[in-house]
């Protein structure tokens, strides 16, 4: 066997360029951390992405003010699911103070459903009374009656008190955190549909 | 060859097995993480469950503004005597696809029907014997395993009259003196017929 | 001495502090990365509860206000005794006439308000902590005067 | 210089650095898990069967309420028994659910049933046959107040059928309720005795005979607000509105001639009948009075492994509040 260069023990001959560790070696291990880092640092925040709470407690709630209008509020605790007239109507009366007998108080739909005034809720009333779909509902004060909005006595911008039976911010058509909670109501001897939506 | 002063070139591979070793770790971390975690693809997905809670108080807000001018008690009365069964019925004796021309139909068809929920209509009552027997009112088929059951209790007289197809009472017939009428009398003795709960299970389709 | 001479030590304690800035710097980011979100899911399963609480309160609020009299009424509901690794507690208070519920965790102080309608017959202020709480009503002569939430 | 320990000493700062990388997303496995759980909490619906405890009761009270009809109309004893049947059947019908229901009869108030169910119908008038004539005196609380009648039985505009309720003593105060036809409307004005007057027109179709439900102010199946609440604050009113809640009113028809058909109401206290008018039997044509329960006191339990509810409801049918 050809000797190489004698090496002598512990002589100095090792010089730091012999380390048998050419920088390939070296370029392949941090290449690879690096890499497995950067894979790492991509793809955590994709396992996180759907966790990122926003609004949970919406679903609870919608859920909350729903169980509370059509079984409490606007009705009489003693029968859920049937609404008292005068006080449903008079609850999407925004603006005018809430009658001294209802079980609300406050003129917003915020304060009469006790939640803080930046929530954005909407609450309304739906049905099919005559016709085929549903559609949104209204008080038609001449004939003291709840009828649809696309039948002819809902004129609720011409002075006689009618009203649409639709109370808060008009929800975001696009945007979909909004969570919706449906009841259905029996009023004035017909069941219509409670629609709570919050976001 | 080892040197005594840890010389310094053996080690060589030694980093390259450090970053690597490094990098498995890391990968192990994630992975356990992940094992850990109840990630399941539904996880993010609350919605089927508050939708179910939805139907559930759907069928009890149906019931309880029918049963409040007592729609519900009639339709469990609304009997063709002749025929023995619910007034223009399907020969099966149950309503299939449309729902029957009384008020727990029609408020049925509005708020359900129109939401395309399916839905069955079952009345549970105890014969005299004790035991429960159950009848169909309508049937649509057999529900998802996502269906949810509503029920309500209606309480039936002796003398309480049959329903005539216009919704009217009967003058003659009471569900005592009926003779094809399905309910038997679960208290002989006394003045109750029966108490019938009446079940809506509901499912989206 | 190899020809590089200081070099060495010089690229020595380069790399040495480089790597141990990585790190800490890594440590450190990380670290507030975990807390902060640590405290946004807290607050967030504080609000559920919060929410959940309140809802029973309104039940038992109805349950009192439906028949002339009122022998008992009770509604308990099991929640998690830890939130996120803290332990949490409820607190139902008048609050002078605006009824409030407020859940508070101890760890990172996270703090909860939710209104409840002035209706509700609250007096004074009543304390459960996490896990099991029963929302009840104090019945007196066959009405509920005071609505209270406690532990099981 | 002496020779410092060489390069390879670097420390393995690549392995520490994956370590306390994977001691965060272990941190952080930890946070994903709780806000699952969130997620699922939130999604949680209410307490199971908390809300069935208010809707059983009212399933209860009507069917109460059946049962007080049956007695009232063929066996006043029989309340008890039915009570007891209702509670049975209830109990095991909903054991099956988890529920625990206890229904049992606390104790009933007397009352009087006034009626005059002559079959075809027959005009309001006294057994007497008296047009304007007074039914009770000294009454309390009125329920269930039902007039049964057809459009040909209806009076015109002119001297409409009148149903009074005036206080005991004071008769200028008086709570009046008229009702004639109007070209197939069915109009009822109700003037209340602190002067309110309001009025509902209800266009009923068909020949047959209908209800008008005076304390639930709903005709045909029509609701109307003039018999439930009065047109100008909206405020609610029914039968006897205006008269002072601690005195006692009389009843009395005016223009019994004018309407034909049927009517019952039920009446406490139990003696307030008036005995010159009324006959005791329930002959043909005459109107007749009968005892008759008019409240039923009920106890009522719902249980469940989480919902304790203990109430006692007062079944009390067609009363206005």
């Amino acid at each position: 066997m050809a000797t190489g260069p004698p090496r002598p023990p512990g002589g100095r001959a090792h010089t730091d360029d012999s380390r048998a560790q050419t920088t390939l070696d070296f370029a392949i291990g941090v290449s690879l951390f690096l890499s497995v880092m950067l894979f790492v640092f991509a793809f955590v925040p994709g396992i996180l992405q759907p966790f990122e709470l926003s609004g949970e407690q919406d679903t609870v709630l919608s859920e909350r003010i729903a169980s509370d209008l059509s079984q409490g509020t606007l009705g009489d605790p003693s029968e859920p699911y049937v609404l008292e007239t005068h006080c449903t109507v008079a609850f999407f009366d925004e603006g005018s103070p809430s009658p001294s007998r209802c079980d609300y108080e406050g003129s917003t739909i915020q304060e009469r459903l006790t939640v803080e005034d930046h929530r954005n809720v909407n609450v309304s009333l739906r049905g099919t009374l005559s016709g085929a779909d549903a559609d949104l509902l209204c008080w038609d004060a001449t004939s003291q009656r709840i009828v649809e909005r696309g039948s002819g006595d809902c004129n609720p911008d011409a002075g006689d008190d009618d009203r649409l039976l639709t109370g808060g911010e008009t929800p975001p058509q696009s945007n979909d955190a909004t969570v919706s909670s449906r009841r259905v109501v029996g009023i004035q001897q017909t069941n219509v549909t409670m629609r709570v939506v919050v976001w | 060859m080892s040197d005594r002063r840890g010389g310094v070139d053996e080690r060589g591979q030694g980093h390259t097995l450090e970053a690597v070793a490094a990098a498995f770790l890391l990968v192990a971390s994630v992975s356990f993480a992940l094992q850990m975690t109840a990630v399941t693809p539904l996880s993010a997905s609350t919605s089927s469950q508050h939708l179910e809670n939805q139907l559930r108080y759907t069928g009890a807000g149906v019931m309880a503004s029918v049963e409040e001018r007592g729609g519900l008690s009639r339709a469990i009365r609304y009997w063709d005597e002749s025929d023995a069964r619910f007034h223009d019925a399907p020969d099966g004796g149950y309503y299939t696809a449309d729902p029957p021309d009384n008020a727990f139909g029609r408020a049925l068809n509005r708020t359900l029907d129109e939401r395309n929920i399916a839905y069955n209509v079952h009345l549970v009552y105890e014969r005299s014997s004790g035991d429960r027997a159950q009848k169909r009112l309508l049937y649509r088929g057999e529900p998802s395993d996502h269906a949810v059951r509503a029920s309500r209790t209606v309480t039936i007289m002796d003398r309480d009259p049959l329903i005539d197809a216009d919704g009217t009472e009967n003058g003659t017939l009471t569900v005592s003196n009926a003779s094809t009428y399905f309910l038997p009398d679960a208290d002989t003795g006394g003045p109750v017929h029966n108490v019938v709960r009446v079940e809506v299970v509901a499912w989206r389709i | 001495m190899t020809e590089r001479g200081t070099s060495t030590a010089l690229s020595y304690v380069l790399t040495l502090s480089i790597a141990t800035l990585l790190v800490s710097g890594l440590l450190f980011a990380g670290s507030t990365f975990v807390e902060d979100s640590r405290e946004q899911v807290i607050r967030q399963e504080l609000q559920v509860i919060g929410e959940h609480l309140a809802s029973n309160v309104e039940q038992v609020d109805r349950y009192a206000g439906a028949p002339e009299t009122v022998h008992e009424a009770s509604l308990e509901q099991t929640f998690p005794s830890r939130v996120t690794g803290t332990t949490y507690d409820a607190i139902l208070r008048e609050n002078g006439g605006d009824p409030t519920l407020t859940l508070r965790a101890t760890d990172p102080a996270v703090t909860v308000e939710i209104g409840l309608g002035s209706d509700v017959p609250i007096t004074g202020e009543t304390f459960a902590d996490g896990g099991t709480i029963a929302t009840s009503c104090e019945v007196s002569g066959g009405t509920c005067d005071r609505i209270v939430i406690e532990n099981v | 210089m002496a020779d410092l320990r060489p390069r390879d000493e670097r420390g393995q700062i690549l392995l520490i650095a994956a370590f306390t990388l994977a001691v965060i997303f272990v941190a952080l496995a930890l946070v994903i898990n709780s806000a699952i759980f969130t997620e699922n909490l939130a999604s949680q619906g209410e307490v199971a069967g908390s809300s069935e405890a208010l809707t059983y009761q009212d399933q209860v009270r009507q069917s109460v309420a059946e049962a007080m009809a049956y007695a009232n109309r063929y066996d006043e004893s029989s309340l008890g028994a039915s009570v007891d049947t209702i509670g049975g059947q209830s109990s095991s019908q909903q054991a099956r659910g988890g529920r625990v229901i206890d229904v049992s009869l606390v104790s009933t108030t007397d009352g009087t049933r006034i009626a005059d169910n002559a079959s075809g119908g027959s005009a309001f008038r006294s057994s007497g046959g008296l047009s304007d004539w007074n039914l009770a005196d000294g009454v309390e609380r009125t329920r269930n107040v039902v007039v049964t009648t057809r459009h040909s039985d209806l009076p015109t505009s002119g001297t409409p059928f009148r149903l009074r309720a005036n206080e005991t003593g004071t008769p200028t105060n008086v709570w009046t309720m008229s009702v004639w036809e109007d070209s197939d409307d069915v109009v009822v004005r109700v003037n209340t005795a602190d002067g309110d007057v309001s009025e509902c027109r209800v266009a009923v179709a068909g020949a047959g005979t209908f209800q008008i439900d005076v304390t639930d102010g709903v005709i045909a199946g029509e609701r109307c607000h003039a018999l439930t609440r009065d047109g100008t604050a909206g405020t609610p009113m029914w039968f006897a509105t205006g008269i002072p809640s601690g005195s006692t009113y009389d009843i009395e028809i005016a223009n019994g001639d004018a309407i034909g058909g049927n009517y019952s109401m039920v009446v406490s206290p139990r003696g307030s009948w008036n005995a010159t008018t009324l006959t005791t039997g329930s002959a043909t044509g005459t109107p007749y009075r009968t005892d008759a329960i008019y409240e039923a006191t009920v106890d009522y339990a719902f249980r469940t492994s989480q919902v304790t509810y203990e109430t006692e409801i007062e079944v009390t049918p067609g009363e206005a509040p």
